[in-house]
């Protein structure tokens, strides 16, 4: 019998002990930190890609509850839905902003170029475009090494081998604009993802004068400027020989594409037309 | 012998074409001449399109700090002001020339009588060699005025002359030293005057026997030039060996050589820097080393600024067959001319021709952790490491591995056996610390 | 449904072995026979899911200052009994386990699901999660006792079938647990990497 | 209910109360396992006796610990008595010399001191190789069957150091500390028999 | 006309490929290989071959069907990575051990980390050890082939006898010229010291290592085992004995200069030597076995990361 109370008392007097210990400890050390960042924070994907502008998710939820505002602070993976959740549990005000998707606007590759010389050394952009404008000679478009598919943490990028061009996937993209920052030459952009995904916009970024450009690349904006004139929304630009169609702007009228002279404006995801299309890489880009 | 204190390698010399004296290049009838031929903030231009402009007048002004002159070398109707595309494909603000007849400013003295009476004084000296839109010629083209415009409380002690030509292939300082010694000693002479020391120091590799040899007969008859020879090892003429070499003294991480007490200067330059003073004539043209294994016809010659670089080929005897690769410079440092119909510039110091076998890169493997980068790389850093932090790209960490302190002499790459783009990576590296420091200064 | 996706959890897409990582000292130590690691797994599984049951009946009463002591004296008092009841009925297992049972207290995988569900869910739930996470444990474990033991003895459950000759000894050894360890990770990451 | 706050009198509370609850069952498990542990041990103790034991059905007597100069621990010796006459023993000894530390060893020897049997009680020694000791030394093949043997008169050291039995492969310090231990109890035996 | 090239700079490379290494250290590991089919017959040869054969078969199927990647075989590396094994084992092995010995080696401890250049350990010492530690009984390291010269019928066939170092050990008396030139018992490739010199010597020349890791590994282990011979002669093996006798050489020239697992800078190959060195004679000494070159080598690869940390080398300008 004395053993029963002898270990009752040993073990309750070291239960009492520790529990004082760590009372005054926890009041010691107690660090006052914001609960609803934890709760910010499980909202969030926690894939830490970055794409927020933040080091990671948690950096992003504390920014959030600090800010006490959504204001420019936005999960571009979460989008719509967490941003109005967290909104909801901060009790603020969602900002709105519509859906959007990494394009790139360049459609020369190695269907509509010709090789003038060949790259050696190392396979990445950034070092490729310091040494020599392109393998086809455009010195804007795209240098096909794929910076873009080894930073994309969704997997949401891939190499054509066909064309030497990267091709976003729609279903995988989810905007966080990282293969935005590391392209070298600008060429892709993050655009609106367009009612029922449908997009018009020019696939090209050479801003040399027309006959330049064409030398270079069958598909290039020679800047001639027909689309700017039909297109009846005022959403076309020419700026430094270079087309720019503001998706804000754009109806998805589709006539700008039709009468573009080197089909270097592209539509997708729209409905085979009844008249045939002259040119055909519209489709590669669609497959 | 003299030489820098660690790593280093000795690629085949292969000096084709040294015993081909210099030879005067035709003048082209159409010429195309960039805006700006340097390091640092684009010149501003000065005359229109339509207008006829002399040899030796000035076409772009610096209006900046770091910035130079650039001058006509041509006489001849202005065309155009547009875009051209330099040899790397992209496109330079540039004036288009027709070439008419070869006439020059009248001040400018086109005989050739050594002068060798030094009338400046030093600030007018600085003065002059900025007016006349002299650059460095060892390749970087940086402005070479501002070198010798000291900063408050720093004296310079020797003046160094960059005479080595440590790149395989190249000749032209060789032939400039055997041919026209005297024009690069009195240059030598007025720089030390500019610099208001009384020591110049001429870093000359071995393998040049008798340059140093005519070189230090004729130096007896100028004081205080020192005629130095050198190991033959590469990268002798990168700034900061060749001053350890030649001085013992080391240049810290991030400084400039003044802060040891050096102005560093290429031979070419010197040979300029003659011609500005004394001649009155701005840089308008320089020395080009035609070369390669397969090329029939082995020259040096007098080219000047904006001469197409197709041209200078034709002239040689064309493009050999199995030609891979044209290489603007160097093998080791040169850059690769992926556009033949650009013009020469400044610093257009050779056109080396290599066949596909031998220019093009070694097969890659993994890497076998030799360590032979590291053995061989003349700023002490760990290539092996820079290049996997790279291959992940942790920046970051690539600049706490110093990655800015290379000075890409591209020792490691040609010693891999395992034919890592190594330096390929680092210069990446150092592409991306530069935006993380940009983006740290802006904070 | 529910409870049955608990339960799969943890023998298949939250392994507390071949996923988690999660346990190692046990899984390291007890494998050098599938017998031996039946048996750690089976005591491990007990423990957890009692462990499981009274933290999630408790866990209101527990303030969160406190809750790691807590649940370490819950845990601990149930391994004792675990130990004490096998030592006096089945010593033979006890020889051969004897000395890693009281390690089950600091068996991660029990303060874990401890911390990271019991102590968030009902009890029922947590009793799936215990039974489930506890059967993974066993399974792997049995998994790599039996490698190890075929690799090791040329036997498998103490049956012999490759006649006189000896294993591969090292398999018996503590490097050899951690070989096999690995490639079986290695195997399993790639196999899920296919079918995804 | 809420969950408990972190105040002083709750973790007090909480905390004491489960283990006041932990060791009350404890302390009551501990006293209905402690009989059929220490029956266990015993039973153990006995088997092991009479598995070495050279006569069967012999009446144990009283055991007896002797200590030998320059050994650390006592050996017990556990005396067979037939028809109350001394007819040999079963001696528990042991070695520190093993590979891994101790091993503890039951040996049975005839009234001569020739050696009828042995058990392996305790040993940590490699497994596939030092662990053999409980089956080397009596299986019938080559020099290696102790069984029969008297330390008195056959040299119980190994071949490679000059004396009679084969080492095990590989083990040569796991057999050696083995037949360091049988020689410590044929030393011991000697020792009791002078002291009767 | 072909299209021309761009790339950065520089535009030549060495002419030193890995390749070009491998192959080097091929036929500096020949002249050990000839003494040993000299001395052990037609055995050593076979375990070699097997070796090399089944190395390079590891390789290639792991490539080609695991991790479906070019295969690399014609390196030359698993072939260095099976002499080296089958140098390391005695010649009475039986085959199919010397076949799991190429499968830990090639697959363990060279195809799991990534291949050629990624291995923290030397694949052919992981192999060795991992046989000695699964296959006591059949890779005793206390019986060895006694050396029986190829003409030379007047000795039968498959004597065992104890190594070098266990007779010095047991108090034997060995004959250092026998040691020096291979007539002794030991594994295969092992036994010859002028062999292994010469193969040592043809790496050196070919600069394919540099003296650093075999002169400090030699020195540390000879003035270590000096010192301890000084102080007590009787238990203690004289160092000419430790040098020669054993893996020493072997360790000292071709495994532990494995410029994979070894540090990069000089500095840290002298720390690396030294360790070597040291530890060598510490296992040879104190340990229960007579040998302990490979657990030497294996312990100072698991520490290369570290020296490489603590050696990096003096950069310009600080």
């Amino acid at each position: 019998m004395s053993i029963i109370i002898y270990s009752v008392l040993v073990l309750v007097l070291t239960g009492i002990i520790s529990a004082v210990i760590l009372y005054f400890v926890a009041q010691k050390f107690r660090i006052v930190e914001d609960p609803r960042i934890d709760l910010v924070a499980e909202k969030l994907p926690g894939a830490n890609c970055g794409g927020c502008g933040y080091a990671g998710c948690r950096s992003l939820a504390e920014a959030i509850v600090k800010a006490g505002s959504l204001e420019g602070l936005r999960c571009p993976v979460g989008g719509e839905k967490i941003s109005s959740e967290i909104a909801e549990l901060l009790g603020l005000e969602a900002s709105t902003a519509e859906p959007q998707i990494a394009v790139v606007r360049c459609n020369g590759g190695r269907l509509n170029t010709t090789s003038k010389v060949m790259y050696e050394g190392v396979q990445d952009c950034l070092y490729a475009h310091l040494n020599f404008s392109s393998e086809g000679g455009c010195p804007n478009g795209c240098l096909g090494l794929g910076n873009c598919v080894g930073v994309c943490a969704f997997d949401a990028i891939k190499m054509d081998p066909k064309s030497g061009l990267p091709v976003v996937d729609e279903e995988k993209c989810v905007a966080c604009g990282l293969c935005v920052k590391t392209c070298p030459r600008h060429i892709i952009e993050l655009r609106n993802k367009g009612i029922k995904n449908r997009r018009v916009f020019v696939s090209c970024v050479n801003t040399e004068k027309g006959a330049l450009a064409k030398k270079n690349c069958n598909v290039a904006c020679i800047g001639c400027g027909k689309c700017e004139k039909v297109c009846e929304f005022d959403a076309i630009k020419i700026e430094n020989n270079l087309a720019y169609i503001d998706f804000n702007k754009c109806k998805l009228c589709r006539k700008c594409v039709q009468e573009c002279p080197t089909g270097a404006i592209l539509e997708i995801n729209f409905p085979p037309r009844k008249e045939k299309l002259t040119i055909d890489q519209t489709q590669s880009i669609q497959n | 012998m003299k030489t820098f204190n660690k790593g280093g390698v000795h690629p085949q010399e292969n000096k084709l074409s040294n015993d081909s004296a210099i030879e005067v290049f035709p003048l082209p009838k159409q010429a195309v001449v960039f805006v700006s031929q340097h390091l640092g903030a684009p010149s501003t231009l000065v005359v229109q399109k339509g207008d006829k402009v002399k040899a030796g007048q000035l076409i772009a002004k610096a209006e900046q700090f770091i910035c130079a002159n650039t001058h006509s070398p041509y006489s001849g109707t202005i065309t155009k002001i547009d875009f051209a595309t330099d040899f790397t494909g992209y496109k330079k603000p540039a004036v288009y020339i027709d070439v008419e007849g070869d006439e020059w400013m009248e001040d400018i003295d086109t005989s050739k009588d050594i002068v060798r009476e030094i009338k400046l004084d030093s600030a007018q000296i600085i003065e002059k060699i900025k007016e006349m839109g002299i650059v460095g010629l060892g390749g970087a083209a940086f402005p070479t005025h501002i070198k010798y415009m000291l900063p408050q409380g720093k004296k310079a002690d020797f003046l160094i002359i960059n005479a080595v030509e440590c790149e395989p292939y190249l000749t032209s300082d060789y032939r400039l030293m055997k041919e026209k010694a005297e024009e690069c000693l009195t240059g030598i002479e007025i720089l030390k005057k500019a610099l208001n020391v009384d020591k110049a120091l001429v870093g000359i590799e071995a393998n040049k026997p008798d340059a140093i040899e005519h070189l230090t007969k004729i130096s007896k008859n100028y004081k205080g030039i020192n005629i130095v020879p050198l190991k033959t090892k590469y990268p002798q003429g990168a700034e900061k060996q060749l001053i350890y070499a030649l001085t013992k003294r080391e240049v810290p991480s991030g400084k400039l050589p003044i802060e040891v007490g050096c102005v560093v200067n290429n031979i070419g330059t010197a040979q300029a820097v003659y011609y500005a003073i004394q001649k009155n004539m701005p840089l308008v043209q320089n020395i080009l080393t035609f070369t390669g294994k397969n090329v029939k016809q082995k020259k040096n010659l007098l080219v000047r600024v904006g001469t197409p670089i197709q041209s200078v080929i034709d002239y040689c005897g064309g493009l050999p067959e199995d030609t891979g690769k044209v290489i603007s410079g160097g093998p080791m440092m040169g850059k690769a001319i992926s556009d033949l119909s650009a013009p020469t510039v400044k610093t257009t110091s050779a056109l080396l021709l290599m066949s596909k076998k031998e220019s093009s890169r070694k097969e890659e493997t993994n890497c076998l952790r030799c360590g032979k980068c590291v053995t061989v790389c003349p700023m002490g850093l760990e290539p092996i490491k820079i290049a996997q932090l790279a291959e992940n790209r942790l920046w970051e960490d690539t600049e706490k591995s110093y990655a800015m302190d290379c000075i890409e002499c591209g020792s490691c790459l040609y010693t891999c056996p395992a034919g890592r783009p190594l330096l390929d990576l680092i210069r990446v590296s150092k592409n991306h610390i530069g935006d993380i420091r940009r983006k740290r200064a802006q904070r | 449904m529910n409870r049955l996706k608990i339960l799969f959890n943890g023998i298949l897409k939250e392994n507390p072995i071949f996923v988690l990582l999660i346990g190692m000292c046990p899984t390291l130590a007890t494998t050098t026979s599938a017998i031996n690691a039946l048996g750690m797994g089976l005591s491990t599984t007990f423990v957890l899911i009692c462990s499981n049951i009274v933290i999630a009946a408790l866990k209101n009463f527990i303030p969160d200052n406190v809750r790691i002591p807590a649940f370490v004296v819950i845990i601990a008092s149930f391994v004792t009994i675990v130990q004490l009841v096998m030592e006096a009925y089945v010593p033979a297992l006890y020889a051969s386990l004897g000395i890693y049972i009281p390690l089950i207290v600091v068996n991660c995988l029990i303060l874990a699901r401890a911390e990271a569900f019991a102590n968030k869910n009902t009890i029922f739930d947590s009793m799936f999660d215990g039974i489930g996470m506890g059967l993974g444990f066993t399974l792997a474990l049995t998994i790599l006792g039996g490698v190890r033991e075929i690799l090791g003895s040329g036997s498998l459950f103490n049956l012999k079938f490759i006649g006189d000759n000896d294993g591969i000894l090292i398999f018996v050894l503590a490097p050899g647990a951690f070989i096999t360890l690995g490639y079986i990770i290695a195997l399993i990451n790639s196999l899920s990497k296919k079918k995804s | 209910m809420a969950k408990l706050d972190s105040s002083l009198k709750n973790m007090v509370l909480s905390l004491s109360l489960i283990s006041f609850v932990a060791s009350a069952v404890l302390a009551v498990g501990f006293s209905l396992t402690k009989e059929p542990i220490i029956k266990a041990q015993q039973k153990k103790q006995q088997d092991a006796i009479h598995a070495v034991m050279p006569i069967k059905d012999a009446k144990i007597g009283e055991k007896v610990e002797i200590k030998l100069d320059g050994k650390p621990d006592a050996f017990i010796i556990y005396p067979a008595l037939k028809d109350g006459e001394f007819a040999g023993a079963a001696i528990q000894t042991y070695s520190y010399e093993g590979y891994a530390g101790k091993i503890e060893v039951m040996v049975g020897l005839d009234k001569d001191g020739t050696i009828s049997n042995y058990t392996v009680l305790a040993a940590s020694e490699t497994p596939g190789l030092g662990s053999k000791i409980s089956e080397w030394f009596k299986t019938t093949k080559g020099n290696q069957d102790i069984r029969g043997k008297n330390p008195g008169k056959d040299n119980f050291i190994v071949k490679k150091d000059g004396g009679d039995f084969d080492a095990i492969t590989a083990s040569t310090i796991s057999s050696r500390a083995f037949l360091s231990s049988i020689r410590s109890a044929f030393e011991a035996f000697k020792k009791y028999k002078e002291q009767k | 006309m072909a299209l021309l090239t761009v790339s950065g700079s520089p535009h030549v490379q060495s002419n030193q490929s890995t390749k070009k290494i491998m192959w080097t250290v091929i036929i500096a590991l020949f002249p050990a290989l000839l003494v040993s089919i000299y001395y052990f017959g037609i055995d050593a040869l076979m375990v070699t071959l097997t070796s090399v054969v089944f190395c390079v078969g590891f390789e290639w199927l792991i490539q080609k069907y695991i991790l479906k990647t070019k295969t690399t075989i014609g390196d030359g590396s698993a072939i260095i990575t099976g002499v080296l094994l089958a140098f390391n084992l005695p010649s009475n092995v039986p085959l199919w051990i010397v076949g799991i010995g190429a499968l830990v080696a090639i697959g363990v401890a060279k195809m799991s980390y990534g291949g050629l250049g990624k291995n923290p350990f030397n694949p052919a010492l992981v192999g060795r050890v991992f046989l000695f530690i699964s296959f006591p009984s059949k890779v005793a390291m206390s019986e060895w082939p006694l050396p029986k010269p190829l003409f030379d019928s007047s000795i039968s066939d498959a004597l065992t006898g104890p190594t070098p170092l266990l007779a010095l050990k047991n108090g034997q008396v060995v004959d250092l010229w026998n040691m020096f030139i291979g007539a002794t018992g030991g594994s295969i490739g092992e036994v010859s010291a002028i062999a292994l010199l010469i193969g040592g010597l043809i790496m050196l020349f070919r600069k394919v290592i540099t003296w650093h890791i075999p002169v400090s590994f030699l020195t540390t282990a000879g003035v270590f085992s000096l010192i301890l011979w000084l102080v007590n002669p009787s238990e203690f093996i004289h160092p000419s004995y430790q040098i020669l006798a054993g893996g020493m050489l072997l360790g000292a020239i071709f495994m532990a200069t494995d410029m994979v697992t070894s540090p990069i800078t000089y500095k840290g190959q002298l720390i690396f030597g030294c360790g070597c060195g040291i530890l060598t004679i510490i296992f040879r000494s104190f340990g229960p076995m007579p040998e302990g070159v490979s657990f030497a080598i294996l312990i100072m690869n698991a520490v290369t990361p570290l020296i490489d940390k603590a050696s990096s080398p003096k950069r310009f300008g600080y």
